[in-house]
């Protein structure tokens, strides 16, 4: 079967985000696709690579770029909440006169267009919040 | 439907809601600090033993032991890991996540 | 449940909205994705239950707090031919409010009600 | 003591835990999402009188404007604006937030 | 309020907790604020309300969550002299527990009681 | 009087950062001192310099640096939260090995010990919170 998953609060501050990667996991081990793990509202910050986490905590980031290398997850960040938190990437940061980006690997930019194909697409549909 | 519920039940209406909206028959799995409505003994037990009675009540098991519930769990309770999670989401048409 | 549409075929989408604007963002962003969504040419429907009502009401003046006033952005809903808003009757009046307090016209539901037009959908998003 | 309240009192238990412990004499300051519970008419509103009568009740003016409830604030409910807000917290030695 | 000690005068800070662990970071969080202000010989209090009453509950095993468990640090704030522990006794009582089920010796206080440790402090932090 | 500030949660996201703000500019106008405004949890998301808000909204990074600059304030940002989130600084990321840092002007990063500071030095902390 095939799941859409939506991420809506930051890794460590709400739980939301270990509950989908827990799913995420559990549903690839049973053989089902994940067609898309989508991040909105402060979800968006599970997309930064700066995060340094507690050294005998879990790394949230690092644990979705491992997954989409693994099972080449589609992981997208909402443009707009994005833009409003100060999650970009080197495109993003050029077109707006940024000196930096944050974006951590496995994770694109894109827009909430993403999110609805995804309900359209997926057997299901999944939300994660806060 | 499965609803999902991960709220405490004590401080918030978010239970109280999904109940309101729950078709008997659905199922409702306790998520998170959801699964504090799945003990024994507490202000909303009686509540909880109520809406067994038409929707079946489900608590993930991660979250349970977290909170060290393990223990507490009161009957008609069913515990499900991550895959069961999964496979809920596959028995049921829709999900219905109640924030 | 899905319907036949020219492109294909329509899911029913139902966006379910349960916090109140301006204390925090979900409201907003929730509309947003309404927006967005009325493009796809799905079947949608959006729910206002609990304190989701609030984002609907008249005279909101939000010039003190300089934040954006999104209430008129739901007058527009319908040239998105977004159509359907249903909102919980309970909820309403447990706050003193009444279908005349709202910006748009919208469908009272009973809570019964409300249950069924959930169990009729194919996906849905809550906030 | 000026206690603040920023949650709506209808969806969430902060409002009735923050008088379950506010002194009598002391100020509550309802603040954001909190201002609803100033509000004629509504499921709280007698819950709000019978505290007016041991504490004082304030709201926030632009939050109250903002939800569009200028018109709908109950009797006993004094309005001020941030400069109002800073002068209750100095003319109390300390503040309480209930998040 | 303030007291006498040899660095100066001390305050008196108390921290109120009101939220359950793991579902979100506040408690944690809070609790790494108590510990840092341990360091600060002031005369500090803290209290456990509401749902905050779960944070100190024996039993907790988070390996399912590859979160840390991060109750047995209760038990540590002793060694920083932070002893003055209160929970609401009706918050206990309306979750079924009961201090046998607490990772640490508290002092359950009534409601009042709780008003009066409140209002006799100088700073008060609220999770 | 001296005033310190607790600001618990992120911007845009929760009104808390908005109302912190607003106080703070009318305490000020009032003639009273901020002593120290410090931002935990979710709030060291304040001190990104890489949002790029609605053109018709707020800035509200924007808004706390131009106000910390016109009044000398002293706008701290936990380092413990800070690392958990990916908010910082360029000593922090050469520290930690990263190749950006994404801090706003006229934040800093300090302990929580300044959280507790501003608690024994200020006349009243005021926490704004989720």
């Amino acid at each position: 079967m095939k799941f859409g998953i939506l991420v809506n609060e930051g890794p460590y501050t709400h739980e939301a985000s270990d509950t989908a990667y827990q799913f995420v996991k559990a549903a690839l081990m049973k053989g089902h696709e994940i067609y898309r793990v989508f991040f909105y509202h402060d979800g968006v910050n599970n997309g930064t690579r700066l995060t340094v986490p507690p050294q005998d905590d879990r790394n949230i980031v690092k644990r979705w770029s491992d997954l989409a290398a693994l099972h080449k997850l589609d992981l997208v960040v909402c443009v707009a909440a994005a833009q409003r938190r100060g999650l970009i990437d080197a495109s993003e940061a050029k077109r707006h006169g940024k000196d930096a980006d944050n974006i951590a690997p496995g994770f694109r930019i894109s827009g909430l267009g993403q999110l609805i194909e995804a309900g359209i697409q997926a057997d299901r549909l999944v939300v994660f919040g806060g | 439907m499965l609803h999902t519920v991960n709220k405490s039940p004590f401080d918030n209406g978010t239970l109280e809601t999904c109940l309101k909206f729950a078709q008997r028959g659905s199922a409702v799995l306790l998520i998170e600090d959801g699964v504090y409505a799945a003990a024994r003994d507490t202000a909303v037990s009686n509540r909880m033993q109520e809406a067994a009675k038409s929707v079946s009540i489900y608590a993930l098991k991660p979250d349970v032991e977290a909170r060290g519930l393990q223990n507490r769990v009161m009957d008609g309770v069913r515990l499900v890991d991550y895959g069961g999670f999964v496979d809920l989401v596959v028995d049921h048409n829709t999900v219905q996540s109640w924030l | 449940m899905a319907k036949e549409t020219e492109g294909g075929v329509a899911k029913k989408f139902l966006y379910v909205n349960r916090k109140a604007p301006y204390g925090s963002i979900y409201a907003l962003e929730s509309l947003e994705v309404v927006l967005i969504g009325a493009a796809f040419e799905q079947d949608v429907s959006v729910a206002f239950v609990g304190d989701g009502v609030y984002q609907l009401t008249k005279g909101q003046d939000t010039k003190g707090l300089e934040m954006k006033n999104f209430s008129p952005t739901f007058r527009a809903l319908e040239d998105y031919d977004v159509t359907k808003l249903y909102v919980e009757e309970e909820a309403l009046r447990t706050r003193g409010l009444s279908e005349s307090d709202l910006v748009v016209p919208v469908e009272l539901v009973s809570a019964q009600r409300m249950t069924e037009i959930m169990e009729g959908q194919d996906v849905i998003l809550s906030f």
